[in-house]
Protein backbone atom coordinates (compact mmCIF):
# COMPACT_ATOMS: atom_id res chain seq x y z
CA UNK A 1 0.00 0.00 0.00
CA UNK A 2 1.21 3.55 -0.55
CA UNK A 3 -0.15 7.27 -1.18
CA UNK A 4 0.80 9.60 -3.46
CA UNK A 5 0.08 13.29 -1.89
CA UNK A 6 0.18 15.71 -5.01
CA UNK A 7 -0.49 19.31 -4.10
CA UNK A 8 -1.74 22.41 -6.26
CA UNK A 9 -2.75 25.26 -4.81
CA UNK A 10 -5.64 24.82 -2.78
CA UNK A 11 -6.21 21.28 -3.86
CA UNK A 12 -4.30 18.34 -1.96
CA UNK A 13 -4.83 14.93 -4.32
CA UNK A 14 -4.23 11.77 -2.47
CA UNK A 15 -3.56 8.95 -5.00
CA UNK A 16 -3.87 5.52 -2.88
CA UNK A 17 -2.14 2.39 -4.57
CA UNK A 18 -2.88 -1.02 -3.74
CA UNK A 19 -5.54 -2.57 -1.13
CA UNK A 20 -7.16 -0.80 1.84
CA UNK A 21 -8.35 -3.05 4.48
CA UNK A 22 -7.58 -2.00 8.36
CA UNK A 23 -4.40 -3.09 8.49
CA UNK A 24 -3.25 -0.58 5.56
CA UNK A 25 -6.15 2.38 6.30
CA UNK A 26 -3.77 3.15 9.24
CA UNK A 27 -1.14 3.95 7.30
CA UNK A 28 -2.82 5.97 4.53
CA UNK A 29 -4.91 7.98 7.27
CA UNK A 30 -1.77 9.15 9.09
CA UNK A 31 -0.37 10.07 5.50
CA UNK A 32 -3.23 11.58 4.40
CA UNK A 33 -3.74 14.10 8.11
CA UNK A 34 -0.32 14.55 7.86
CA UNK A 35 -0.41 16.49 4.88
CA UNK A 36 -3.76 18.29 5.09
CA UNK A 37 -2.60 19.52 8.53
CA UNK A 38 0.65 21.16 6.34
CA UNK A 39 -1.12 22.36 3.10
CA UNK A 40 -4.45 22.98 4.88
CA UNK A 41 -6.36 22.35 1.09
CA UNK A 42 -10.06 23.85 0.28
CA UNK A 43 -10.27 20.31 -2.24
CA UNK A 44 -9.38 16.89 -1.01
CA UNK A 45 -9.64 14.70 -3.67
CA UNK A 46 -9.00 10.56 -2.78
CA UNK A 47 -8.11 9.17 -6.46
CA UNK A 48 -9.13 5.45 -6.13
CA UNK A 49 -7.80 4.71 -9.67
CA UNK A 50 -5.30 2.18 -8.90
CA UNK A 51 -6.77 0.79 -5.73
CA UNK A 52 -7.15 -3.00 -6.23
CA UNK A 53 -9.33 -3.96 -3.26
CA UNK A 54 -11.25 -2.10 -0.43
CA UNK A 55 -13.14 -3.44 2.28
CA UNK A 56 -15.50 -1.48 4.56
CA UNK A 57 -11.97 -0.18 6.60
CA UNK A 58 -11.98 2.17 3.61
CA UNK A 59 -15.51 3.72 3.99
CA UNK A 60 -14.10 4.02 7.83
CA UNK A 61 -11.28 5.93 6.26
CA UNK A 62 -13.30 8.35 3.74
CA UNK A 63 -15.57 9.29 6.41
CA UNK A 64 -12.75 10.67 8.71
CA UNK A 65 -11.37 12.39 5.94
CA UNK A 66 -14.41 13.71 5.14
CA UNK A 67 -14.81 14.94 9.17
CA UNK A 68 -11.35 16.13 8.96
CA UNK A 69 -11.68 18.10 5.82
CA UNK A 70 -15.11 19.80 6.83
CA UNK A 71 -14.14 21.09 9.50
CA UNK A 72 -11.54 22.90 7.89
CA UNK A 73 -14.09 24.58 5.71
CA UNK A 74 -12.84 22.40 3.16
CA UNK A 75 -14.48 19.88 0.51
CA UNK A 76 -13.78 15.90 -0.02
CA UNK A 77 -13.88 14.40 -3.59
CA UNK A 78 -13.58 11.14 -4.61
CA UNK A 79 -12.15 9.82 -8.14
CA UNK A 80 -11.30 6.74 -9.85
CA UNK A 81 -13.72 4.14 -8.07
CA UNK A 82 -13.49 0.76 -10.01
CA UNK A 83 -16.64 -1.32 -9.85
CA UNK A 84 -15.39 -3.23 -7.00
CA UNK A 85 -15.01 -0.23 -4.67
CA UNK A 86 -17.61 1.53 -5.92
CA UNK A 87 -20.27 -1.51 -5.34
CA UNK A 88 -18.63 -0.86 -1.31
CA UNK A 89 -19.55 2.82 -1.58
CA UNK A 90 -22.65 2.77 -2.34
CA UNK A 91 -23.50 0.25 0.36
CA UNK A 92 -22.32 3.57 2.61
CA UNK A 93 -24.57 6.03 1.12
CA UNK A 94 -21.00 7.87 0.99
CA UNK A 95 -22.81 9.53 -1.57
CA UNK A 96 -25.23 11.72 0.01
CA UNK A 97 -21.47 13.73 1.76
CA UNK A 98 -19.15 13.16 -0.65
CA UNK A 99 -18.62 13.95 -4.62
CA UNK A 100 -18.24 10.30 -5.68
CA UNK A 101 -17.05 9.90 -9.33
CA UNK A 102 -16.05 6.60 -10.76
CA UNK A 103 -13.30 5.94 -13.03
CA UNK A 104 -13.32 7.17 -16.39
CA UNK A 105 -13.96 3.48 -18.42
CA UNK A 106 -16.82 2.47 -15.89
CA UNK A 107 -18.85 5.80 -15.88
CA UNK A 108 -19.51 5.63 -19.69
CA UNK A 109 -20.89 2.29 -19.11
CA UNK B 1 -19.21 -33.82 -7.87
CA UNK B 2 -15.87 -33.53 -9.53
CA UNK B 3 -15.37 -29.89 -7.75
CA UNK B 4 -16.28 -30.90 -3.82
CA UNK B 5 -13.99 -29.88 -1.98
CA UNK B 6 -13.03 -28.11 1.45
CA UNK B 7 -10.09 -27.02 3.84
CA UNK B 8 -9.55 -25.69 7.08
CA UNK B 9 -6.83 -23.00 8.73
CA UNK B 10 -6.04 -21.31 11.80
CA UNK B 11 -4.45 -17.96 11.80
CA UNK B 12 -3.55 -15.89 14.23
CA UNK B 13 -5.53 -12.59 15.07
CA UNK B 14 -2.69 -10.17 13.11
CA UNK B 15 -3.90 -7.60 11.20
CA UNK B 16 -1.36 -8.89 8.30
CA UNK B 17 -3.58 -11.99 7.78
CA UNK B 18 -6.35 -10.10 6.73
CA UNK B 19 -5.33 -9.48 2.71
CA UNK B 20 -3.86 -13.37 3.79
CA UNK B 21 -7.09 -15.05 4.56
CA UNK B 22 -9.16 -13.67 1.67
CA UNK B 23 -6.83 -14.21 -0.62
CA UNK B 24 -6.34 -18.23 0.13
CA UNK B 25 -10.41 -18.46 0.13
CA UNK B 26 -10.21 -16.87 -3.24
CA UNK B 27 -7.50 -18.61 -4.36
CA UNK B 28 -9.85 -21.96 -3.62
CA UNK B 29 -12.99 -20.58 -4.45
CA UNK B 30 -10.86 -20.10 -8.18
CA UNK B 31 -11.89 -23.75 -9.12
CA UNK B 32 -15.49 -22.91 -9.33
CA UNK B 33 -14.62 -20.38 -11.82
CA UNK B 34 -15.91 -17.22 -10.29
CA UNK B 35 -16.48 -14.14 -12.55
CA UNK B 36 -14.36 -11.10 -11.13
CA UNK B 37 -17.06 -9.77 -9.54
CA UNK B 38 -17.71 -12.29 -7.45
CA UNK B 39 -14.35 -13.05 -6.57
CA UNK B 40 -14.23 -9.76 -5.60
CA UNK B 41 -17.41 -10.00 -3.38
CA UNK B 42 -16.33 -13.45 -1.67
CA UNK B 43 -12.88 -11.29 -0.87
CA UNK B 44 -14.72 -8.09 0.20
CA UNK B 45 -17.27 -10.63 3.02
CA UNK B 46 -14.07 -12.85 3.93
CA UNK B 47 -12.18 -9.63 4.70
CA UNK B 48 -14.98 -8.18 6.95
CA UNK B 49 -15.33 -10.85 8.68
CA UNK B 50 -11.42 -11.61 9.65
CA UNK B 51 -11.11 -8.51 10.15
CA UNK B 52 -14.14 -8.45 13.08
CA UNK B 53 -12.26 -11.01 14.76
CA UNK B 54 -8.66 -9.11 15.02
CA UNK B 55 -10.52 -5.74 15.85
CA UNK B 56 -13.51 -6.97 18.37
CA UNK B 57 -13.20 -10.68 19.15
CA UNK B 58 -9.49 -10.22 20.45
CA UNK B 59 -9.48 -6.55 20.53
CA UNK B 60 -6.08 -5.87 22.29
CA UNK B 61 -4.86 -9.24 22.10
CA UNK B 62 -4.04 -12.18 19.77
CA UNK B 63 -5.75 -15.14 19.57
CA UNK B 64 -6.49 -18.19 16.84
CA UNK B 65 -9.09 -17.56 13.97
CA UNK B 66 -10.36 -20.67 12.42
CA UNK B 67 -11.22 -20.59 9.49
CA UNK B 68 -13.72 -23.32 7.49
CA UNK B 69 -14.80 -23.14 3.58
CA UNK B 70 -16.02 -26.06 1.35
CA UNK B 71 -17.32 -26.03 -2.13
CA UNK B 72 -20.52 -28.46 -2.77
CA UNK B 73 -23.51 -28.14 -5.39
CA UNK B 74 -21.78 -25.00 -6.73
CA UNK B 75 -22.18 -23.28 -3.48
CA UNK B 76 -19.21 -21.36 -1.56
CA UNK B 77 -19.46 -21.93 2.19
CA UNK B 78 -17.05 -19.91 4.54
CA UNK B 79 -17.12 -20.17 8.12
CA UNK B 80 -15.33 -17.83 9.98
CA UNK B 81 -15.12 -19.00 13.84
CA UNK B 82 -13.18 -16.77 16.95
CA UNK B 83 -12.95 -17.67 20.44
CA UNK B 84 -13.43 -14.32 21.56
CA UNK B 85 -15.57 -11.84 23.54
CA UNK B 86 -18.42 -12.27 22.02
CA UNK B 87 -21.57 -10.69 21.28
CA UNK B 88 -24.45 -9.33 23.04
CA UNK B 89 -27.06 -8.24 20.26
CA UNK B 90 -26.74 -9.62 17.22
CA UNK B 91 -29.25 -7.92 15.92
CA UNK B 92 -28.51 -4.52 16.75
CA UNK B 93 -25.06 -5.74 15.86
CA UNK B 94 -25.84 -6.13 12.35
CA UNK B 95 -27.64 -3.10 11.99
CA UNK B 96 -26.08 -0.94 9.51
CA UNK B 97 -23.87 2.00 10.70
CA UNK B 98 -23.80 -0.08 14.50
CA UNK B 99 -20.21 0.25 15.94
CA UNK B 100 -18.85 -0.58 19.10
CA UNK B 101 -15.52 0.71 17.71
CA UNK B 102 -14.31 4.61 18.10
CA UNK B 103 -11.43 3.52 16.13
CA UNK B 104 -13.01 4.55 12.49
CA UNK B 105 -14.64 1.66 11.88
CA UNK B 106 -17.35 2.10 9.96
CA UNK B 107 -20.07 -0.49 11.37
CA UNK B 108 -20.58 -1.50 7.87
CA UNK B 109 -18.81 -4.91 8.11
CA UNK B 110 -22.27 -7.12 8.64
CA UNK B 111 -24.23 -4.83 5.96
CA UNK B 112 -21.06 -5.87 3.54
CA UNK B 113 -21.34 -9.77 4.36
CA UNK B 114 -25.35 -9.60 3.62
CA UNK B 115 -25.16 -7.80 0.55
CA UNK B 116 -22.37 -9.39 -1.17
CA UNK B 117 -22.97 -13.10 -0.12
CA UNK B 118 -26.13 -14.92 -0.78
CA UNK B 119 -26.57 -16.19 3.19
CA UNK B 120 -25.37 -14.96 6.56
CA UNK B 121 -25.71 -16.72 9.52
CA UNK B 122 -24.13 -15.46 12.70
CA UNK B 123 -23.99 -17.24 16.09
CA UNK B 124 -21.97 -15.81 19.11
CA UNK B 125 -22.10 -16.67 22.92
CA UNK B 126 -20.47 -13.97 24.89
CA UNK B 127 -17.66 -14.64 26.60
CA UNK B 128 -16.80 -18.04 24.07
CA UNK B 129 -16.45 -16.38 20.56
CA UNK B 130 -18.74 -15.82 17.56
CA UNK B 131 -18.92 -17.72 14.20
CA UNK B 132 -20.33 -16.60 10.83
CA UNK B 133 -21.15 -18.54 8.55
CA UNK B 134 -20.84 -17.45 4.50
CA UNK B 135 -22.24 -18.61 1.36
CA UNK B 136 -22.45 -18.09 -1.83
CA UNK B 137 -23.53 -19.97 -5.51
CA UNK B 138 -21.43 -19.36 -7.95
CA UNK B 139 -22.81 -19.57 -11.46
CA UNK B 140 -21.95 -22.26 -14.04
CA UNK B 141 -20.78 -20.62 -17.03
CA UNK B 142 -20.59 -22.06 -20.27
CA UNK B 143 -17.17 -23.49 -22.03
CA UNK B 144 -14.49 -22.69 -19.67
CA UNK B 145 -13.16 -26.09 -18.65
CA UNK B 146 -10.48 -25.69 -15.82
CA UNK B 147 -7.21 -27.98 -16.26
CA UNK C 1 9.70 -9.63 16.08
CA UNK C 2 6.70 -8.28 14.32
CA UNK C 3 7.03 -10.85 11.70
CA UNK C 4 6.29 -13.65 13.55
CA UNK C 5 3.34 -15.65 12.31
CA UNK C 6 1.98 -18.88 11.87
CA UNK C 7 -0.93 -20.81 10.51
CA UNK C 8 -2.26 -24.41 10.41
CA UNK C 9 -3.92 -25.80 7.36
CA UNK C 10 -5.95 -29.08 6.54
CA UNK C 11 -6.84 -29.84 3.25
CA UNK C 12 -7.89 -32.79 0.74
CA UNK C 13 -5.73 -35.33 -1.18
CA UNK C 14 -6.64 -33.81 -4.50
CA UNK C 15 -4.69 -33.33 -6.84
CA UNK C 16 -5.75 -29.67 -8.10
CA UNK C 17 -4.90 -28.70 -4.54
CA UNK C 18 -1.32 -28.68 -5.14
CA UNK C 19 -1.46 -25.66 -6.77
CA UNK C 20 -4.09 -24.09 -3.92
CA UNK C 21 -1.32 -25.32 -1.10
CA UNK C 22 1.90 -24.14 -3.08
CA UNK C 23 -0.16 -20.59 -3.62
CA UNK C 24 -1.30 -20.41 0.26
CA UNK C 25 2.51 -20.62 2.02
CA UNK C 26 3.73 -18.37 -0.98
CA UNK C 27 1.22 -15.93 0.05
CA UNK C 28 2.34 -16.54 3.17
CA UNK C 29 5.87 -16.39 3.12
CA UNK C 30 5.64 -13.02 1.03
CA UNK C 31 5.78 -10.98 4.29
CA UNK C 32 9.25 -12.07 4.87
CA UNK C 33 9.88 -9.85 1.21
CA UNK C 34 11.75 -12.96 -0.25
CA UNK C 35 13.31 -12.72 -3.63
CA UNK C 36 11.71 -13.77 -6.88
CA UNK C 37 14.25 -16.87 -6.48
CA UNK C 38 13.57 -17.42 -2.63
CA UNK C 39 9.65 -17.76 -3.43
CA UNK C 40 10.16 -19.83 -6.34
CA UNK C 41 11.66 -22.27 -4.52
CA UNK C 42 9.55 -22.58 -1.96
CA UNK C 43 6.45 -23.14 -4.02
CA UNK C 44 8.63 -25.80 -5.62
CA UNK C 45 9.42 -27.69 -2.74
CA UNK C 46 5.98 -27.43 -0.92
CA UNK C 47 4.72 -28.52 -4.42
CA UNK C 48 6.43 -32.23 -4.58
CA UNK C 49 5.97 -32.87 -0.40
CA UNK C 50 2.04 -32.44 -1.25
CA UNK C 51 1.82 -34.21 -4.41
CA UNK C 52 4.01 -36.39 -2.32
CA UNK C 53 1.05 -37.40 -0.13
CA UNK C 54 -1.48 -37.56 -3.02
CA UNK C 55 0.30 -39.68 -5.02
CA UNK C 56 2.15 -42.30 -2.64
CA UNK C 57 0.88 -41.83 0.77
CA UNK C 58 -3.04 -42.04 -0.06
CA UNK C 59 -2.52 -43.36 -3.53
CA UNK C 60 -5.68 -44.47 -4.57
CA UNK C 61 -7.88 -42.79 -1.80
CA UNK C 62 -8.17 -39.68 -0.84
CA UNK C 63 -7.26 -38.54 2.45
CA UNK C 64 -6.29 -35.26 4.61
CA UNK C 65 -2.95 -33.29 4.58
CA UNK C 66 -2.10 -30.77 7.27
CA UNK C 67 0.07 -28.24 6.93
CA UNK C 68 1.93 -26.05 9.39
CA UNK C 69 3.63 -23.40 8.92
CA UNK C 70 5.40 -20.23 10.35
CA UNK C 71 8.00 -17.55 10.37
CA UNK C 72 10.30 -16.91 13.13
CA UNK C 73 13.84 -14.64 12.91
CA UNK C 74 13.37 -14.84 9.58
CA UNK C 75 12.90 -18.68 8.67
CA UNK C 76 10.28 -19.90 7.37
CA UNK C 77 9.27 -23.27 8.44
CA UNK C 78 6.72 -25.68 6.27
CA UNK C 79 5.82 -29.19 8.00
CA UNK C 80 3.35 -31.06 5.92
CA UNK C 81 1.88 -34.35 7.28
CA UNK C 82 0.09 -36.74 6.07
CA UNK C 83 -1.66 -40.44 7.36
CA UNK C 84 -1.03 -42.18 4.71
CA UNK C 85 0.88 -45.68 3.86
CA UNK C 86 4.17 -44.33 5.46
CA UNK C 87 7.65 -45.08 4.07
CA UNK C 88 9.47 -48.13 4.94
CA UNK C 89 13.19 -47.25 4.00
CA UNK C 90 13.20 -43.49 4.83
CA UNK C 91 17.30 -43.24 3.05
CA UNK C 92 16.39 -45.18 -0.30
CA UNK C 93 13.36 -42.91 -0.87
CA UNK C 94 15.44 -40.17 -0.46
CA UNK C 95 17.98 -41.08 -2.89
CA UNK C 96 17.96 -39.58 -6.27
CA UNK C 97 16.09 -41.10 -8.93
CA UNK C 98 14.46 -43.70 -6.74
CA UNK C 99 10.62 -44.25 -7.44
CA UNK C 100 7.68 -46.96 -6.36
CA UNK C 101 5.66 -45.17 -8.60
CA UNK C 102 5.37 -45.87 -12.34
CA UNK C 103 2.95 -43.30 -13.44
CA UNK C 104 6.20 -40.89 -14.77
CA UNK C 105 7.43 -40.25 -11.65
CA UNK C 106 11.32 -38.57 -11.96
CA UNK C 107 12.13 -39.85 -8.62
CA UNK C 108 13.35 -36.30 -7.87
CA UNK C 109 10.65 -35.01 -5.43
CA UNK C 110 13.27 -35.31 -2.12
CA UNK C 111 15.96 -34.30 -4.37
CA UNK C 112 14.17 -30.91 -4.94
CA UNK C 113 13.17 -30.33 -1.62
CA UNK C 114 16.42 -30.94 -0.10
CA UNK C 115 18.23 -28.57 -2.60
CA UNK C 116 15.23 -25.71 -2.83
CA UNK C 117 15.78 -25.76 1.05
CA UNK C 118 17.95 -25.15 3.61
CA UNK C 119 16.69 -28.31 5.21
CA UNK C 120 14.68 -31.24 4.86
CA UNK C 121 14.05 -33.35 8.19
CA UNK C 122 11.73 -36.61 7.23
CA UNK C 123 9.87 -39.01 9.66
CA UNK C 124 7.48 -41.53 8.96
CA UNK C 125 5.86 -44.66 10.66
CA UNK C 126 4.74 -47.46 7.82
CA UNK C 127 1.08 -47.76 8.35
CA UNK C 128 0.68 -44.50 10.27
CA UNK C 129 2.34 -41.37 7.68
CA UNK C 130 5.00 -39.20 6.92
CA UNK C 131 5.88 -35.76 8.09
CA UNK C 132 8.06 -33.29 6.06
CA UNK C 133 9.35 -30.51 7.64
CA UNK C 134 11.31 -28.24 5.29
CA UNK C 135 13.17 -24.69 6.46
CA UNK C 136 14.27 -21.85 4.63
CA UNK C 137 15.97 -18.54 5.43
CA UNK C 138 15.00 -15.71 3.80
CA UNK C 139 17.59 -13.04 3.92
CA UNK C 140 16.96 -9.57 5.35
CA UNK C 141 17.18 -7.03 2.27
CA UNK C 142 17.63 -3.30 2.46
CA UNK C 143 14.84 -0.51 2.49
CA UNK C 144 11.84 -2.32 1.05
CA UNK C 145 9.10 -1.34 4.17
CA UNK C 146 6.17 -3.40 3.71
CA UNK C 147 2.71 -2.14 4.57
CA UNK D 1 -2.66 -25.01 -18.42
CA UNK D 2 -2.56 -25.28 -22.22
CA UNK D 3 -0.33 -27.00 -25.06
CA UNK D 4 -0.03 -25.02 -28.34
CA UNK D 5 0.97 -27.48 -31.03
CA UNK D 6 2.05 -26.70 -34.23
CA UNK D 7 3.89 -29.13 -36.97
CA UNK D 8 6.50 -27.83 -39.70
CA UNK D 9 7.09 -30.69 -41.92
CA UNK D 10 9.62 -32.67 -39.55
CA UNK D 11 9.36 -30.71 -36.88
CA UNK D 12 6.62 -30.68 -33.78
CA UNK D 13 6.40 -27.60 -31.54
CA UNK D 14 4.80 -27.96 -28.00
CA UNK D 15 4.48 -24.70 -26.55
CA UNK D 16 2.97 -24.89 -22.92
CA UNK D 17 1.37 -22.50 -21.11
CA UNK D 18 1.25 -22.26 -17.59
CA UNK D 19 2.31 -24.41 -14.24
CA UNK D 20 3.00 -27.72 -14.59
CA UNK D 21 2.69 -30.07 -11.71
CA UNK D 22 1.67 -33.76 -11.01
CA UNK D 23 -2.18 -32.43 -11.88
CA UNK D 24 -1.56 -30.61 -14.98
CA UNK D 25 1.32 -32.78 -16.17
CA UNK D 26 -1.40 -35.81 -16.97
CA UNK D 27 -3.36 -33.90 -19.39
CA UNK D 28 -0.23 -32.11 -21.73
CA UNK D 29 1.18 -36.03 -21.99
CA UNK D 30 -2.00 -36.85 -23.30
CA UNK D 31 -2.02 -33.99 -25.93
CA UNK D 32 1.77 -34.25 -26.93
CA UNK D 33 1.56 -38.08 -27.52
CA UNK D 34 -1.41 -37.85 -29.20
CA UNK D 35 0.58 -35.43 -31.64
CA UNK D 36 3.39 -37.49 -31.88
CA UNK D 37 1.32 -40.27 -32.95
CA UNK D 38 -0.25 -38.69 -35.56
CA UNK D 39 2.08 -36.62 -37.03
CA UNK D 40 5.95 -39.18 -36.51
CA UNK D 41 8.12 -36.04 -36.15
CA UNK D 42 11.66 -36.48 -36.30
CA UNK D 43 12.53 -33.59 -34.14
CA UNK D 44 9.85 -32.94 -31.15
CA UNK D 45 10.21 -29.16 -29.50
CA UNK D 46 9.21 -28.48 -25.85
CA UNK D 47 8.98 -24.51 -25.62
CA UNK D 48 8.98 -23.62 -21.86
CA UNK D 49 8.75 -20.20 -22.61
CA UNK D 50 5.23 -19.49 -21.50
CA UNK D 51 5.86 -21.83 -18.93
CA UNK D 52 5.19 -19.60 -14.70
CA UNK D 53 6.27 -22.78 -12.41
CA UNK D 54 7.32 -26.85 -12.90
CA UNK D 55 8.04 -29.35 -10.20
CA UNK D 56 9.85 -32.44 -10.44
CA UNK D 57 6.49 -33.62 -12.43
CA UNK D 58 7.96 -31.43 -15.84
CA UNK D 59 11.14 -33.66 -15.66
CA UNK D 60 8.77 -37.17 -15.54
CA UNK D 61 6.85 -35.23 -18.58
CA UNK D 62 10.31 -34.36 -20.42
CA UNK D 63 11.73 -37.86 -19.82
CA UNK D 64 8.43 -39.60 -20.94
CA UNK D 65 8.28 -37.62 -24.04
CA UNK D 66 12.43 -38.54 -24.49
CA UNK D 67 11.41 -41.98 -24.51
CA UNK D 68 8.49 -42.20 -26.85
CA UNK D 69 10.17 -39.86 -29.64
CA UNK D 70 13.44 -42.05 -28.97
CA UNK D 71 11.84 -45.04 -29.56
CA UNK D 72 10.77 -43.66 -33.24
CA UNK D 73 14.31 -43.16 -33.77
CA UNK D 74 13.37 -38.76 -33.30
CA UNK D 75 14.62 -36.11 -30.98
CA UNK D 76 13.67 -34.23 -28.30
CA UNK D 77 14.76 -30.06 -27.75
CA UNK D 78 13.96 -28.08 -25.03
CA UNK D 79 13.81 -24.68 -25.57
CA UNK D 80 12.68 -21.18 -23.49
CA UNK D 81 13.20 -22.38 -19.86
CA UNK D 82 13.00 -19.59 -17.25
CA UNK D 83 15.50 -19.52 -14.59
CA UNK D 84 13.17 -21.55 -12.30
CA UNK D 85 12.57 -24.14 -14.67
CA UNK D 86 16.13 -24.38 -15.39
CA UNK D 87 17.25 -25.28 -12.17
CA UNK D 88 14.82 -27.81 -11.81
CA UNK D 89 16.03 -29.44 -14.94
CA UNK D 90 19.61 -28.87 -14.19
CA UNK D 91 18.92 -30.83 -11.32
CA UNK D 92 17.87 -34.01 -12.96
CA UNK D 93 20.69 -34.43 -15.55
CA UNK D 94 18.48 -33.73 -18.32
CA UNK D 95 21.11 -31.99 -20.02
CA UNK D 96 22.85 -35.24 -20.82
CA UNK D 97 19.92 -36.65 -22.46
CA UNK D 98 18.31 -33.72 -24.16
CA UNK D 99 19.42 -30.67 -25.62
CA UNK D 100 18.40 -27.38 -23.47
CA UNK D 101 18.25 -24.38 -24.10
CA UNK D 102 17.35 -21.53 -21.80
CA UNK D 103 15.49 -18.42 -22.35
CA UNK D 104 17.18 -16.28 -24.95
CA UNK D 105 17.24 -13.44 -22.52
CA UNK D 106 18.65 -15.82 -19.50
CA UNK D 107 20.80 -17.39 -22.06
CA UNK D 108 23.06 -13.62 -22.38
CA UNK D 109 23.76 -13.49 -18.54
N1 LIG E 1 -16.33 -11.46 15.77
C1 LIG E 1 -16.88 -10.51 16.58
N2 LIG E 1 -16.70 -10.58 17.92
C2 LIG E 1 -17.24 -9.66 18.75
N3 LIG E 1 -17.98 -8.61 18.32
C3 LIG E 1 -18.21 -8.48 17.00
C4 LIG E 1 -17.68 -9.42 16.07
N4 LIG E 1 -18.07 -9.04 14.84
C5 LIG E 1 -18.81 -7.94 14.99
N5 LIG E 1 -18.92 -7.59 16.28
C6 LIG E 1 -19.70 -6.46 16.84
O1 LIG E 1 -20.62 -6.03 15.86
C7 LIG E 1 -20.42 -4.65 15.54
C8 LIG E 1 -20.75 -4.36 14.11
O2 LIG E 1 -19.85 -5.04 13.26
P1 LIG E 1 -19.65 -4.55 11.77
O3 LIG E 1 -20.98 -4.41 11.09
O4 LIG E 1 -18.68 -5.48 11.10
O5 LIG E 1 -19.04 -3.09 11.87
P2 LIG E 1 -17.60 -2.59 12.41
O6 LIG E 1 -16.62 -3.72 12.34
O7 LIG E 1 -17.25 -1.49 11.47
O8 LIG E 1 -17.81 -2.12 13.81
C9 LIG E 1 -18.99 -4.38 15.94
O9 LIG E 1 -18.76 -3.03 16.21
C10 LIG E 1 -18.83 -5.26 17.18
O10 LIG E 1 -19.40 -4.64 18.33
N1 LIG F 1 4.38 -38.93 1.79
C1 LIG F 1 4.82 -40.13 1.36
N2 LIG F 1 4.20 -41.27 1.72
C2 LIG F 1 4.64 -42.48 1.30
N3 LIG F 1 5.71 -42.64 0.49
C3 LIG F 1 6.37 -41.54 0.08
C4 LIG F 1 5.98 -40.24 0.49
N4 LIG F 1 6.84 -39.35 -0.05
C5 LIG F 1 7.72 -40.06 -0.75
N5 LIG F 1 7.48 -41.39 -0.67
C6 LIG F 1 8.27 -42.49 -1.30
O1 LIG F 1 9.55 -41.98 -1.66
C7 LIG F 1 9.80 -42.16 -3.05
C8 LIG F 1 10.64 -41.03 -3.59
O2 LIG F 1 9.95 -39.81 -3.52
P1 LIG F 1 10.38 -38.57 -4.44
O3 LIG F 1 11.85 -38.36 -4.31
O4 LIG F 1 9.49 -37.44 -4.10
O5 LIG F 1 10.12 -39.09 -5.93
P2 LIG F 1 8.75 -39.41 -6.71
O6 LIG F 1 7.62 -38.70 -6.03
O7 LIG F 1 9.01 -38.89 -8.07
O8 LIG F 1 8.58 -40.91 -6.67
C9 LIG F 1 8.42 -42.27 -3.66
O9 LIG F 1 8.43 -42.95 -4.89
C10 LIG F 1 7.64 -43.03 -2.57
O10 LIG F 1 7.92 -44.40 -2.61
Amino acid sequence: MAVDIVVKGEVLTARLVGEIDHHTAYYIRKEIDAAIELNMPSLLILDFERVTFMDSSGIGLVMGRYKNISKRCGELHVVGAKPQIYKVMKLSGLERLVKLEMCSQEAKK
Amino acid sequence: MKSENSFSMTVLSKSSNESFVRSVVSAFALSLDPTVEEISDIKTAVSEAVTNCIVHAYKDTIGKIYINCDIKDNVLTVKIRDRGIGIENIEQAMEPLFTTSDDERAGLGFAVMQSFMDSIRVRSVVGKGTTVTLKKHISVRYATKKQ
